[in-house]
């Protein structure tokens, strides 16, 4: 076997951070040591998993680990593993940036709290946990990693704890994360007590052969701990709150990282351990629950009136995008889900950085309270409007060009199968994404816009450390949106690959030849993973046409005396006060939660419907965890 | 969901438009219609009962001492007017007119103002003038017939008087005083412009002139 | 040659914006009827604008009371230059039959330069016309001086 | 020497011809027209033809204001330049008269996103100036762009798997491959499966363009033309340009999805004519220009003018519930029609 020294980057990528954690509870009394630490750690993590790059990504290796070289001997791996294919790989990079860039920021945000060394320990070991679970090759460490950043991810939430609801969101979380956990815990047991192992290499050969009662219940088991780690409906309120009461550093991790780990979960779980997406019946459950994911949480989001609530629900809308694609079990629907995760990362810790750079200066993330911060915060607002134009798909932001693969491949499928319900999926794609932009159009102007109200005459823009954070973040969504055929040949393709070629990931662990050997003739075959685009889009092409026009229209503009515009010398100026029917103006603001009331008014019904079934109950909560369960195991016996 | 005017709009497509094509074409104004005011100082006997009756206060009279005696000028502001014309049918000799020219747009605000002046020779003061009847004599004098004066102004008859002092509060010159109690009718001759508004006004026509 | 061309459209194509002061509705209505289609000003390019910030003419019609006189000057200098003035009936011009009454703060020419005044009570729809077109023509003159 | 060549020929397809240049005559043209003949339909004479370019004209030389409570002055400021410049571009990429000037960059689904573009440059330059009556309007706006998003995305995808399932490719979103299979087949409105999607999309261009019955977000008699009320001067002048040109994309998006193939037969009247050659090629060329441009006007005539002349503003929650249930409706036929393969 070939030891090259990268071998060893997964396990320290996972390992730098949770040394890190240990060694802050050790030093973090000390400011410049504990954000010396901190930061090293997320960025040797980052620097491992981009070294990985080459071999992994391009060269299409999958990397074997096996901690203390204890190889799989008699055909039973019973070491602890590590194995990093293009799929973990893609994650990880995800988990590693989406972190980097929180610690950035966490520096000077988290600057007026107190006990800032105990939220680097749980920061780190949070990073540390989704980590670990991406990377982990086998069950019960994934397990072990999911326990790690729930219980990370909880005392996280309540972190604020001075802030009203925080307890509550971290105690709601805690109880249906641990129902998540337990539902893992219990699936990874029945599954070992059929197969006796607990690799997953071994697992994936093993299973598909050996379908019976007791491994389909432990699949609706671990599906459903999976959803809840990524939030999809039924769980959706718990994010909501736990967003909302959560410091927006953390909030970027949960969103951007923990449900990532829960898609990743279901990846691994259906196309690789169970090997079922080839089912229309498994693709049913996938796509509808994203589906309803999508359309429940953006008109969910609609009704909000708090900023990090309304981007909670959008976090869950966007995940039901990538639930959706990844269930199409085709190669452009996978690559563009892993496409949309990615942006996903990206957009949304922007859009959940600019949150907490408004929560930090004014106080609140009310919808109703705040009006015209881009009049004192002009660099938070470019960058916000960077982050809600990718969200809602606006050409040439990365969101557009993951949505856009999104619904070729569902249309693409609808046609392909003759079945007319992935056309209804398309079309509720596409409604959901100008839903999103109308959301985001509301905290455009309920925030940033509109009239800047009295007690925030004084409000400064946030330090430097906290805007180039998001304008990391910002960078990326352009580079991501404007190369999206960079980042499908080099990221989502070897990743999708990586999915639909589970014999060489079986055979990288065990040896070749092993998932013939033991899986006889259902072996998968491996494949050659292309497609072809039916759509045309040259978003380069676009932005230097645009540019150009935009160029031109300015010269004329200037050459015009354009710019030879007048402002107020004088503030007592009636000429420019705003026209208020003649009035004197007064501090006037049209936002908040109810801005689109026309549309509203058509959906009352659904809207009150929807308000009442989110009674903010954890016991509710609960039950609807429950009858998920329920429900998915009782689809899956008869479906099996 | 119904379209009413489908029907029509597809029918005046094709027809004439109702347009008046106003600048181009000129239009006239309605029978009647009280437009700017045209003022004949000629007729005018300085009475003042216009500016009386004026609601908008658009009516002012100035004076002027000049040799010939007393250079009276009338001005009426279009921009303070209701055209009520009330003025011109107060006016008893006629010397205000409306016309049908709405034509009436100034940049500045003299452009408004139509005014026209005369010069009102002082009266002249006869030796004796005839005394009026007096009260008492006239029961005596039984139907002795009043004459009208010669020189223009009002003679009362008192026979037919009944004191209601209508022609005292109608004389836009303040020349009249009735006693209702003691039943007397002065003129003051100074005053009297012989517009014979109190022959107008009187409910007996007792007032000759 | 751009400038010629600005200061032709200047005068064909004047946007109204009107202020009621205290009117009795009369001279509005006559305003009004002068976008019907008997008399058509749209012909002439005017249209009714929402807002100051869009006209170039403003018509006063009322005495300007005195609660709607700041209104009215704010409305009226919200509108961007080169901007015209028009005053619709006596009211805003003198007070007409309101003169001297205890809420009357008017004329409006004490406060502001009005350009122009369309005598009448109310107007005919043909004298706003005209009174129209003598303030575009003078709206052009301030674009040309310009 | 040839980069020199197709960059200017590239300028020259951004500035003069589906660029700006055409933009500016066309768009504002078509405005004029609209004006014209809804004041015919009431009774009026209406102002001249030329009346918008008057128009935009005298706002280019009336003053900026920038209200001192505008929120930012730079997106107020460039909200309309971008605006225009994304409608221009847009304009490129639809063939206008049979002709794309760049086919292979965007298909019908992005056009669809571009098209929000110079709406949300409107939304947020509106939301800029801090208005309560913007507020007001970017509401409507928003609303507006939601309801005509359902049936446009049901009409986009009917078209895309009507040409699709008839060429064999199983569906199609990309315009050159419409256009051909319209030149080769005859027009889609043809088919009648698509004649409710048509007539569902002659219903979205009021609302995309902002018309009657459909104002409600620039209702100047109630909340002073919404998002425009602070705007004044050039830029007012450039949203009052960019609106005239988003008639005419709508229109010549209707034109190129459904009435495409128009020009085959005017070249076959044209040799029937009796010409041949070059001459041919260059009198049915300007005969399809001319008629494709009428065709646009005639949909101008029909979807707005006509349309403006004989309907009141409808209120906002009306807007949404028509679109989204008698419109979605008929394109929604189209699509199942489509899927079967009618």
């Amino acid at each position: 076997m070939m030891t090259s020294l990268y071998q060893h980057f997964p396990i320290f990528s996972i390992m730098v951070l949770f040394l890190g954690a240990f060694l802050i509870v050790l030093f973090g009394n000390v400011k410049p040591l504990r954000h010396a630490i901190a930061l090293l750690a997320v960025t040797a993590s980052l620097g491992f998993l981009i070294a990985l790059v080459k071999p992994v990504m391009l060269n299409g290796e999958i990397i074997a680990y096996w901690m203390g070289a204890r190889a799989p001997a008699g055909g039973y791996a019973i070491g602890i593993a590590l194995e990093v294919d293009a799929l973990s790989l893609f994650f990880g990079l995800l988990i590693a940036t989406a972190v980097f860039v929180s610690c950035v920021y966490s520096i000077q945000y988290m600057r007026f709290d107190d006990n800032v060394g105990q939220y680097y320990t749980l920061f780190l070991m949070l990073a540390g946990g989704v980590m670990g679970l991406v990377l982990s090759g086998d069950l019960f460490n994934m397990f072990i990693m999911v326990e790690i950043l729930t219980f990370a991810a909880v005392a996280l939430t309540a972190f604020r704890n001075t802030a009203k609801g925080a307890l509550e969101a971290a105690f709601k979380y805690l109880v249906v994360g641990c129902m998540g956990s337990t539902c893992i815990l219990t699936g990874t047991i029945m599954l070992y007590a059929q197969a006796h192992t607990l690799n997953f290499a071994q697992l994936s050969a093993f299973i598909p052969g050996h379908m019976n009662t007791a491994t389909v219940v432990a699949f609706a088991l671990l599906y459903i701990g999976f959803s809840t780690k990524a939030f999809i409906v039924p769980f959706h309120p718990l994010a909501a709150d736990a967003h909302g009461a959560a410091p927006a550093s953390i909030s970027v991790l949960i969103s951007g990282v923990l449900t990532k780990s829960g898609i990743y979960g279901i990846i691994r779980l259906s196309y690789f351990l169970f090997q079922t997406m080839n089912l229309g019946t498994m693709q049913f459950i996938l796509v509808f629950m994203g589906s309803v994911s999508m359309f429940v949480c953006v008109t969910m989001a609609l009704a909000q009136h708090d900023f990090k609530r309304l981007l909670a629900f959008h976090s869950i809308s966007q995940i039901g995008y990538v639930l959706t694609a990844v269930g199409l079990c085709t190669a452009m629907g996978v690559s563009s889900g892993l496409y949309h995760a990615m942006n996903h990362t990206l957009f949304k810790g922007l859009l959940f950085l600019a949150a907490g750079a408004v929560l930090q200066q004014t106080g609140t993330t009310d919808l109703g309270k705040l009006g015209g911060l881009s009049k004192k915060m002009p660099w938070t607002t470019a960058l916000f409007l960077v982050g809600a134009f990718s969200i809602s798909g606006i050409p040439p932001f990365n969101g557009f060009a993951s949505k856009w693969m999104v619904y070729q491949s569902i249309y693409y499928k609808a046609v392909e199968s003759g079945n007319i319900g992935f056309v209804f999926v398309t079309i509720i794609a596409l409604v959901t994404s100008v839903l999103t932009l109308a959301s985001f159009v509301k905290v455009s102007q309920s925030v940033f816009f509109g009239r800047l109200p009295k007690e925030y005459e004084n409000v400064t823009e946030v330090p430097w450390g906290m805007r180039l954070a998001m304008s990391l973040f910002a960078i990326l969504c352009v580079l991501t949106g404007l190369f999206p055929n960079v980042v499908t040949t080099y990221l989502t393709q070897p990743a999708a690959n990586a999915v639909f070629n589970v014999a060489n990931y079986i055979n990288a662990m065990l040896g070749s030849g092993y998932a013939e050997s033991v899986m006889g003739a259902a072996a998968p075959a491996a494949q050659a993973v292309t497609y072809v685009e039916v759509g045309l889009w040259q978003p380069v092409s676009w932005l230097l046409l645009l540019i150009i026009a935009l160029l031109a229209v300015t010269i004329v503009a200037i050459a015009g005396k354009y710019d030879s515009v007048s402002e107020s010398a004088a503030p007592a100026d009636s000429k420019y006060d705003l026209f208020f029917g003649g009035e004197e103006s007064v501090y006037s603001q049209v936002g908040g939660e109810d801005l689109f009331w026309g549309f509203k008014h058509n959906w009352r019904g659904y809207f009150n419907f929807m308000h009442e079934l989110h009674s903010g109950i954890v016991n509710d909560y609960a039950l609807w965890a429950v009858v998920a369960l329920a429900l998915v195991t009782l689809y899956m016996l008869i479906v099996f | 969901m119904d379209f009413p005017f489908v029907k029509e709009a597809v029918k005046q497509l094709f027809s004439k438009t109702s347009c008046a094509m106003y600048p181009a074409v000129p239009s006239e104004a309605a029978p009647h219609y009280r437009g700017r005011i045209v003022y004949h100082p000629e007729l005018c006997i300085n009475c003042g009962m216009c500016e009386r009756v004026c609601s908008g206060n658009a009516i002012t009279r100035s004076s002027e001492k000049v040799e010939e005696g007393e250079k009276i000028t009338m001005t009426f502001n279009l921009g303070s007017c209701t055209f009520c014309a009330t003025c011109a049918d107060f006016c008893s000799r006629h010397a205000i007119e409306f016309t049908g020219d709405y034509h009436m747009v100034a940049t500045k605000e003299e452009d408004l103002l139509v005014s026209g002046s005369f010069i009102k020779k002082p009266p002249v003061k006869k030796p004796a003038p005839p005394k009026p009847a007096a009260p008492a004599a006239a029961p005596a004098a039984g139907a002795a017939p009043v004459k009208p004066r010669d020189d223009g102004k009002p003679v009362n008859d008192p026979s037919k008087c009944v004191y209601c002092t209508l022609c005292a509060k109608k004389c836009p010159a303040g020349a009249l005083e009735v006693d209702r109690a003691a039943k007397t009718w002065t003129l003051d001759e100074d005053k009297c412009v012989g517009c014979g508004t109190c022959a107008e006004a009187c409910p007996k026509k007792c007032i000759l002139i | 040659m751009f400038k010629k061309l600005i200061a032709e459209s200047m005068g064909k194509s004047p946007w109204l914006f009107h202020i009621n002061a205290g009117s009795c509705n009369g001279c509005d209505i006559e305003l009004v009827s002068v976008l019907t289609p008997r008399y058509d000003a749209e012909r002439l390019g005017f249209k009714l604008a929402g807002s100051p910030r869009h006209a170039d003419i403003v018509v006063v019609t009322g005495p300007v009371t005195t609660q709607s006189l700041p209104r009215v000057l704010r409305a009226i200098s919200q509108v961007p230059e080169p901007r015209c003035i028009v005053t619709m009936g006596s009211c805003p011009q003198s007070g007409n039959v309101f003169k001297g009454s205890y809420s009357v703060a008017g004329p409006l020419s004490k406060y502001v330069h009005v350009d122009v005044d369309v005598a009448g009570c109310a107007p005919k729809p043909q004298a706003v016309i005209d009174g129209l077109a003598l303030a575009t023509k003078i709206l052009k003159e301030k674009r040309e001086a310009k | 020497m040839s980069i020199v060549m197709s960059a200017l020929q590239y300028l020259g397809y951004i500035l003069i011809f589906p660029g700006f240049l055409f933009c500016f005559l066309a768009g504002l043209l078509l405005c004029g027209i609209d004006r014209k003949l809804v004041a015919k339909m009431q009774k009026r004479v209406g102002p001249p033809i030329l009346q918008p370019f008057y128009d935009f004209f005298k706002l280019c030389g009336k003053e900026t204001i920038i209200p001192a409570a505008a929120s930012s002055k730079t997106v107020f400021l460039m909200a309309p330049l971008v605006g225009l410049a994304s409608l221009v571009v847009l304009q490129l990429f639809i063939p206008v008269f049979n002709f794309t000037a760049f086919s292979g960059m965007a298909d019908i689904i992005v056009i669809l996103y571009l098209l929000l573009i110079p709406a949300l440059a409107n939304i947020l330059g509106g939301a800029a100036s801090g208005s309560p009556y913007a507020g007001v309007g970017l509401s409507r706006e928003m609303v507006t762009i939601i309801a005509c998003e359902l049936p446009l995305v049901l009409v986009l995808l009917s078209v895309g798997k009507a040409v699709g399932s008839a060429t064999g490719e199983g569906l199609t979103f990309s315009f050159s491959s419409i256009m051909a299979y319209q030149a080769a087949h005859g027009s889609l409105i043809l088919k009648a499966s698509m004649i409710p999607a048509a007539v569902a999309m002659l219903m979205v261009i009021p609302g995309e363009t902002g018309s009657h019955p459909f104002d409600a977000a620039e209702a100047e008699t109630e909340i002073c033309e919404g998002l425009l009320a602070e705007y004044s001067g050039p830029p007012l002048g450039i949203f009052k340009l960019s609106h005239a040109i988003k008639m005419l994309t709508m229109t010549s998006l209707f034109v190129a999805l459904f009435l495409g193939g128009i020009g085959g037969g005017i070249e076959s009247l044209v040799a029937l004519a009796g010409l041949s050659g070059a001459a041919a090629g260059g009198v049915s060329v300007l005969l399809e220009a001319i008629v494709l441009f009428l065709l646009c006007v005639v949909l101008t005539v029909v979807c707005i003018s006509f349309v403006h002349a004989v309907t009141a503003r409808l209120k906002i929650e009306q807007i949404f519930k028509f679109y989204w249930t008698v419109a979605s409706g008929l394109a929604l036929i189209s699509l199942v029609l489509a899927w079967y393969g009618l």
